[in-house]
């Protein structure tokens, strides 16, 4: 249905000619799933957006190839022609549905516009079927929800509006970039179950595009490996699977977050005593719980997992721990001394002790501020070093985490995600704190990236013997790493046990969810 | 919504009661009084005028009776026009100014949400350079100047408009709207310019374009809601620089407003309609960041719910 | 007939406003007992149809017109002209030109409230149409001051119907409410927009009124109105910025008519502080500055020279020219007053109100006093009503300031620097000075006589010159072709009575 | 609270790279530099002015009058036949210094003022940005007046009220910067370090917020200039025969018509300015924003 050939795609920077896409084929069977799968950068994107017209030119251009869909050549198309195309035969599907979909407008409009303007619908024509395909993509009670905006929907929702508004013209293929990255595990087991029914049930042409192999696992005919926009391997589920050829495949296989710590030995005195901690908001004039009366302890030397979903108060827990967010009732315990009623001069002398890494690498760096900028401020402020040796000890800690001593001027921007979240967890370990709460330090990166992050955790935690407690929604990624979890549901505690115990006799049917959503189990 | 606007309004009293109680003092410490005069007044003529006036009371006597009638929404007798009370001349002068305001607000909208976008769409080419250069000038060319060259061009030398007056002759207002609104557009030109190059980098714009709609459509319809938020945002506190920066315009163009009144008062020391103008377009600009506000959550859907939490 | 008029009138009210504007409206909308004719500013019957004044000079009788009518159609008695006056001078109204009444017996004492009863003062009615008036002194000027807006009729029934008689806010003067006596009667007074009066059909001399009626427009910005002129859109202002009078002079069939006016343009010199206590530096200033070639560059010869307080021609009245532009002798002063080519002067400021030909004048002068006496005169402008409080409280080394006549006698001038002088505002005192304009001059039995003395009195001024005068204004006017019955004069007095339109020539101006 | 000193952390290896690289950035950019070269020249010219000035500025030719353009005086003369030229010198003289004087108090005023009312949030900044909409809504030229007549006139004065008005906009702007910037996580990976508000201020927040702080800046510097002629008016400011561009300006739109010269050399020299600052600003911005730098 869709044939690429000899696909290449520059891009003109200030750099010079950067060829983001080099001599790509790759093809779309109807009734069969295509994966491309690569890390950001390795062109897997690029390569689809160029076939639609999508990628802005200048800077981009297409050099060479051809695409030919339905005895169409894509790239020969004019804008007009192509435009028809898209979103009537062929409709996409993007990562983030929030960002995706326009906020100033009702879903129902959105929905709707592809049709009336494609088909020339009439109005009543075009919600009949808005509403039929919301009911198919599993939004429930459409005839109310049509009328919402994208906000009032769940992120799962609004990726089902997304592909609900990709189907609307019955288009022969459909191409998902990253449809599930932004989601929780539970939601993005659902998404792929629901691509899947959809494919079989209409029988289209689906080209997904991931980082991930473990998404893919369970959903792709063929899959196409990429990287530094060349294909490095090409086959089917099994072959790629059983039998990875290239070096990156496999490196890819590998990074599959999968494996259980060891256990270690954990110290009997807990480093941090959590006891009735509340932490509610005012919002809309109603009152969110965010932590509800959450009660436990963290022990010396141990990392303790706290896995929950979004909205499930994970993230106010940790800041509440540190005293970033104000609890509202409670106590915390650090090393006996209650962080919510300290005085702010000690809160100081505290912080050193107690550190965060946030999710997002771009936005908890200052982007306007050196490696050097960022490492040496903690080391100054808490006296750790003097002006004259604290260079010394910043190029240190750029060892340490596994960044060139180079980079030592560079901005943030200047850096890779997983080189941002080096930077970051420098900062972190800057002051060599003996707590340390690592909130989705992880879900930003590519799986290889998240692989090596969490292997330079690790072994800085144990070279510093720190406490930790490390934040995610990815099961698989705090089984790696933690000693024991804690499972949070709507701000309160569902489930508290150590590792094994958890994946082997979860007690709750919430944590048996989370398991079962744990995606591309058939390769563990 | 309603408890958003009505704390917002219970905020609003303690500074109107600042800017009147300031106000008050501050312009009976000015020197020179209202009846004060090139030819000299005779002591006894004075004493009287004061003692209609109720200047001859302590500061403090006058300050409260000040704000009894207030309360009961009398603004005074004029001091410089005798027979006519400052809610008499702000009901004269007020409508005029508002509906000269709101035209340069619609000709400063449509020239600069234009040049705006249309300079947005290509970024760094003559298609933008023109139009903002222009704007730029637009903001610093003041209508001292702007005013009588409108005037000169139009009203004299092509003989297309007339030269002054308000509502006497046809066309009378498309100078004066012009002349105010240029500063207001330019700087919406600048907004609308930097709203729409951020949005239109947005995700959910490369999705319109995906559905296959149209570039105009995709620009009007997805684009311009959010890209003129920013401009929504500005044009409360445009809207009360109209109303109370129209003074200029007023006297180049002899438009029987507001702003022109509340100069003269100031000049004149009168000291009720300054503080009776001052008060009013305080109470003007209040209400217009407060519409402007709601205006601003209502275009953005996000927002709605949660005008009851910000402040 | 479309009328440019300065700023918005304060008000209408004969017995409450004072400045121009207000008072072109007024003279449309009232007339008093005597008017003037604008061509020989002589008295013209008004109200009054004839007058007599007694052999001393004290008692004037007027005979009034039984046909003078309200414009409601009551007759104008003499019985409304003492109401009038009662309220013209009652110091509740607060009337700044009351003063113009002052002549009248007991006028004064009834203005400053030393007594209450108004039947003492030499005003009667001793029937509808006889007014008779007794004066303290002959006051040879007197009959002039019938036609002051102060001494206007107003209508009582009307005034008492929206107020009290003698509140100055009553709404008696809207166009809706006013009962006036003049030749035209208020249509229509949109604030800062336009006031339009229309020919009355009460007034007695209706016949002889050829316009139908006036739109008055106010505006303060004097390029604006300029502007409205050169469209087209007025007929007559007295609104030239200073440039463009050389491009109008130079126009054929010229627009501009430029003529002496009753008023000087001069400096005060505040004799109380050095260095101008010093006479001679007064006079080195005074001598030093070129008049002719200031009025005639700077000011594109709308001005005159002035040598001396009182304008030349005064009804016949001739002042002394005691110096003249001399920079030799203003530099000898110098160095004899101490400061030899300006050495160890000490500085001096010049204080004006925010204006542009004020500050054309000024810089110019500093110029002129810089090259000619090598000294440094700084300047500082100030906000109207600040200016008028440093001069006031006399809290200034030298200031500008301009006095237009009131009425035409150099009384009217000469009276400014009397010691008790509210306007004085220098300093001078000289009570023989003081004698000769309060004493000797009323008592003159001729106007030559009285000449000579007020001749006298002000060559004594100018030699001690407390002030500085610098030009004699003139009236400048642009006047579309077709407008007649517009003569200058010196009072630059309008009896629109007199106006008329030619059709032919008015090149449509829409009415 | 405890406060750093914000010289332990000024270092000057560690405080200049971020102005040190916007630095080398702004050379590369060659509006930004002949926007720059343009204000170094006016103020070159404005330093030297008694020295290179063609006339004396006050030296007057009444019979010459206002003469356009001519060998003798390139720009020609105003009516009262002083040299053009001069005049625009000796008014850029106090322009400049009106223009970069008041509005850097306007700006150290605002940026500080809203900073601390953005950051602080709540009570504080309610109370603080009420304060701002009070002095909004004074009759500023009653205020003006007064300020004359309490401290008499002087060029400071004049200066500390222009600031005193310019400063609330710069105000509000920054404190909608601040707000956004507030919920940034890199401020709060700051505030987990342990600094103090104020550091947190004037590192982490200050430098992210400056932008649009310098786009209204380089706005504000030409209409301050024209205020300043305003000013003048109500006797606040310059007197003549000094004189300044604004006052230029304002004179030559009385005359435009008969000496349209007057008009039109001092408005050319104040848009040069306009527009040299406006490339430098934006120059300055992008150059300030490291991150718009790569692409």
């Amino acid at each position: 249905m869709l044939k690429v050939n000899n696909l290449t795609i520059s891009f003109t920077g200030r750099e010079g000619i950067i060829r983001a896409v080099d001599n790509v084929d790759f093809s779309v069977v109807a009734g069969s799933t295509t994966a491309i799968i690569g890390e950001s950068g390795s062109g897997k994107s690029v390569s689809c957006y160029g076939l639609l017209g999508l990628i802005p030119q200048p800077p981009g251009q297409i050099e060479s190839g051809s695409a030919l869909f339905l005895a169409n050549d894509l790239l020969q198309l004019d804008k007009h022609a192509l435009r028809k195309i898209r979103g009537r035969d062929i409709a996409m599907v993007f990562q983030d549905p929030m960002t995706c979909l326009n906020p100033y407008m009702r879903v129902g409009a959105q929905l709707m516009e592809p049709l009336r303007y494609h088909r020339g619908a009439s109005r009543s024509e075009a919600k009949r079927q808005a509403l039929d395909l919301m009911a198919e993509v599993g939004i429930r009670e459409p005839a109310i929800t049509i009328n919402y905006y994208p906000h009032q929907f769940s992120g799962g929702m609004r990726q089902r509006v997304m592909i609900a508004m990709a189907l609307i013209n019955e288009p022969r293929l459909l191409i998902a970039d990253e449809p599930t990255t932004a989601l929780d595990v539970t939601v993005q087991a659902q998404i792929l179950k629901l691509l899947c029914d959809i494919q079989a049930k209409r029988d289209i042409g689906i080209l997904i595009i991931s980082h991930d192999l473990a998404v893919v696992a369970d959903i792709a005919d063929q899959i196409i490996v990429m990287q530094e926009g060349k294909v490095v391997e090409r086959g089917d589920r099994a072959t790629i699977f059983r039998r990875p050829q290239h070096p990156y495949t496999r490196k890819l296989l590998a990074s599959i977050p999968k494996g259980q710590k060891a256990p270690s030995p954990i110290s009997p005195n807990p480093l941090v005593s959590v006891k009735k901690l509340c932490t509610w908001f005012k919002q809309h004039n109603e009152t969110v719980k965010a932590v509800d009366d959450v009660s436990f302890d963290v022990y010396r030397g141990e990392v303790l997992g706290l896995v929950g979903e979004s909205g499930s108060g994970k993230s106010t827990l940790g800041r509440s721990l540190l005293n970033l967010v104000p609890a509202t009732s409670g106590q915390i315990l650090f090393d006996g001394q209650d962080v919510i009623a300290l005085a702010a001069g000690d809160l100081k002398s505290l912080r050193r002790r107690m550190q965060i890494i946030f999710q997002d690498p771009f936005a908890s760096l200052n982007p306007r501020m050196t490696v050097y900028d960022t490492l040496a401020e903690p080391l100054l402020l808490h006296k750790l070093e003097t002006r004259s040796s604290v260079a010394e000890r910043v190029l240190q800690i750029m060892d340490e985490v596994g960044l060139a001593r180079h980079f030592v001027r560079k901005y943030p921007h200047e850096f890779s995600g997983g080189q941002r979240q080096r930077i970051a967890i420098g900062r972190a370990l800057a002051t060599r704190p003996e707590f340390i709460v690592a909130d989705e330090a992880v879900s930003a990166l590519d799986v290889t990236i998240q692989a090596q992050i969490l292997e330079l955790m690790q072994t800085l935690a144990q070279e510093h013997g720190l406490t930790m407690l490390f934040i995610s929604h990815d099961l698989a990624v705090i089984r790696q790493l933690a000693d024991r979890i804690v499972v949070l549901h709507n701000g309160k505690i569902v489930e508290q046990a150590d590792t094994t115990t958890l994946f082997e006799h979860p007690k709750r049917d919430y944590t048996r969810q989370l398991l079962e959503a744990i995606p591309g189990k058939s390769l563990l | 919504m309603w408890r958003f606007i009505g704390s917002r309004l219970l905020q609003a009293i303690p500074v109107l009661l600042v800017v009147i109680t300031v106000t008050f003092f501050l312009i009976r410490i000015a020197p020179g009084g209202p009846f004060s005069s090139e030819k000299a007044v005779i002591p006894e003529v004075k004493a009287a005028l004061e003692a209609q006036y109720r200047l001859d009371r302590p500061l403090l006597k006058q300050y409260i009776a000040y704000l009894g009638d207030l309360v009961q929404g009398d603004l005074g007798p004029s001091f410089k026009y005798p027979g006519r009370s400052v809610n008499e001349l702000i009901a004269a002068g007020f409508p005029v100014t508002a509906e000269l305001a709101l035209y340069a607000l619609l000709v400063a909208l449509s020239i600069g949400v234009g040049a705006g976008v249309v300079a947005s769409l290509r970024p760094n080419t003559a298609q933008d350079y023109i139009p903002m250069s222009a704007a730029m000038v637009g903001i610093c060319i003041p209508s001292l100047l702007l005013g009588p060259l409108l005037i000169l061009i139009f009203g004299i030398y092509l003989d297309w408009l007339p030269v002054s007056g308000w509502g006497d002759m046809p066309g009378d207002k498309i100078l004066p709207a012009v002349t105010l609104g240029a500063v207001y557009a330019a700087y919406i030109a600048r907004l609308s310019r930097a709203g729409m190059l951020e949005i239109m980098t947005q995700d959910y714009i490369r999705t319109a374009r995906a559905k296959g709609m149209p570039e105009w459509r995709v620009v009007v319809v997805h684009g311009l809601r959010g890209g003129l938020t920013p401009v929504v945002a500005f044009l409360g506190p445009a809207f009360a620089g109209l109303l109370s920066g129209s003074f200029v315009v007023e006297t180049i163009f002899q438009v029987p407003g507001l702003g022109r009144f509340y100069v003269q008062a100031a000049f004149n020391r009168d000291y009720t309609m300054i503080l009776g103008a001052t008060v009013f377009l305080s109470c003007l600009i209040v209400t217009f960041n407060l519409v402007s506000d709601v205006l601003n959550a209502w275009m953005n859907p996000r927002l709605r719910g949660r005008l009851g939490s910000s402040t | 007939m479309h009328f440019g008029n300065g700023t918005e009138p304060q008000g209408l009210d004969p017995h409450v406003v004072t400045g121009i504007p207000e008072m072109h409206v007024i003279v449309a909308l009232f007339e008093g007992l005597v008017t003037k004719n604008p061509y020989t500013l002589e008295p013209e019957p008004g109200v009054a149809k004839h007058w007599d004044i007694s052999e001393d000079g004290r008692t004037i009788t007027f005979y009034l017109n039984a046909s003078a009518k309200w414009s409601n159609g009551d007759p104008v008695t003499a019985y409304d002209f003492v109401w009038s006056w009662q309220r013209a001078l009652s110091p509740k109204m607060g009337n700044q030109y009351a003063y113009m009444l002052y002549p009248v017996k007991n006028a004064e004492a009834f203005a400053t409230g030393e007594i209450t009863d108004f039947s003492q003062v030499g005003v009667e009615a001793l029937d509808a149409q006889t007014l008779v008036v007794t004066l303290n002194a002959p006051t040879p000027y007197f009959i002039q001051l019938m036609d002051h807006q102060s001494t206007y009729p107003v209508h009582r029934q009307t005034i008492e119907k929206f107020g009290n008689a003698f509140d100055r806010f009553t709404p008696w003067t809207r166009a809706e409410n006013i009962v006036s006596n003049g030749a035209f009667r208020l249509s229509d007074w949109k604030l800062n927009r336009r006031i339009a009066v229309t020919k009355s059909d009460t007034y007695w001399d209706r016949d002889n009124v050829e316009l139908n009626g006036i739109v008055f427009y106010p505006t303060e910005n004097i390029s604006t109105e300029e502007r409205m002129f050169r469209v087209g859109q007025l007929h007559r202002t007295e609104s030239i910025p200073l440039d463009k009078i050389p491009v109008y002079r130079s126009m054929s069939d010229s627009p501009y008519v430029n003529a002496p006016y009753l008023g000087t343009y001069y400096y005060l010199f505040n004799t109380s502080e050095p260095p101008l206590d010093s006479l001679k530096v007064r006079q080195a200033l005074s001598l030093a500055i070129d008049r002719k070639t200031l009025t005639e560059t700077v000011l594109h010869g709308s001005t005159l020279p002035a040598y001396s307080i009182t304008p030349p021609g005064t009804l016949g009245y001739q002042p002394p020219k005691v110096f003249e532009h001399d920079v030799q002798r203003a530099q000898e002063l110098l160095a004899q007053a101490g400061y030899p080519d300006g050495k160890g002067w000490p500085g001096l400021e010049l204080v004006y109100n925010t204006s542009e030909s004020h500050l054309k004048v000024a810089v110019a002068l500093q110029q002129m006093w810089k090259d000619a006496l090598n000294i440094d005169v700084t300047l500082a402008n100030e906000e109207w009503k600040v200016y008028l409080d440093t001069v006031d409280q006399m809290n200034f080394q030298m200031a500008r300031r301009g006095w237009i006549g009131d009425y035409v006698d150099p009384n009217n001038f000469l009276d400014l620097f009397l010691c008790e002088g509210g306007n004085n505002s220098t300093g001078f005192c000289d009570p023989i000075y003081d004698d000769m304009i309060l004493q000797q001059a009323p008592r003159a039995k001729t106007r030559e006589e009285r000449y000579t003395i007020f001749r006298e009195a002000e060559t004594r001024l100018m030699e001690q010159m407390p002030i500085m005068p610098i030009y004699t204004y003139t009236s400048n006017h642009l006047i579309q072709p077709g407008v007649e019955g517009l003569p200058s004069n010196v009072m630059d007095w309008i009896n629109f009575k007199y106006l008329s339109l030619n059709r032919d020539q008015d090149q449509g101006i829409a009415e | 609270m405890s406060t750093v000193p914000v010289h332990t952390l000024a270092d000057a290896e560690i405080g200049s790279s971020l102005w040190r690289d916007a630095w080398l950035r702004l050379r590369r950019n060659r509006l930004a530099l002949a926007g720059f070269a343009v204000l170094a020249l006016f103020i070159l010219v404005a330093i030297l002015t008694p020295w290179i000035a063609p006339y004396d500025y006050a030296q007057q030719n009444l019979d010459l009058g206002a003469a356009p353009p001519s060998a003798d005086h390139w720009l020609g003369t105003d009516i009262f036949g002083r040299d053009l030229l001069t005049q625009i010198m000796y008014g850029g003289r106090i322009s400049l210094a009106v223009g970069f004087i008041a509005t850097a108090v306007a700006l150290i005023i605002g940026v500080g003022w809203g900073a601390i009312a953005g950051y602080a949030g709540g009570r504080a900044d309610a109370v603080m940005m009420r304060l701002v909409d009070i002095l909004y809504a004074l009759p500023f030229m009653i205020f003006i007046v007064l300020l004359m007549v309490v401290f008499g006139r002087n060029l400071l004065l004049l200066f500390l009220a222009i600031g005193a008005v310019e400063w609330l906009t710069m105000a509000r702007i920054m404190r909608a910067q601040v707000q956004s910037l507030r919920q940034q996580e890199f401020v709060e990976a700051a505030v987990s370090l342990g600094l103090s508000p104020l550091v947190i201020i004037w590192r982490h927040v200050i430098p992210n917020a400056l932008g649009p702080i310098i786009v209204y800046t380089t706005l504000t510097i030409p209409s301050v200039m024209l205020l300043e002629a305003f000013l003048s008016f109500l006797g606040l400011g310059v007197q003549p025969p000094e004189t300044s561009w604004g006052l230029l300006i304002s004179f030559g739109a009385e005359t435009m018509e008969e000496y349209p010269w007057l008009l039109f050399f001092p408005g050319l020299v104040l848009a040069l300015t306009l527009f040299a600052l406006n490339f430098l600003g934006d120059g300055l911005r992008d150059a300030l924003d490291v991150r718009g730098a790569k692409d």
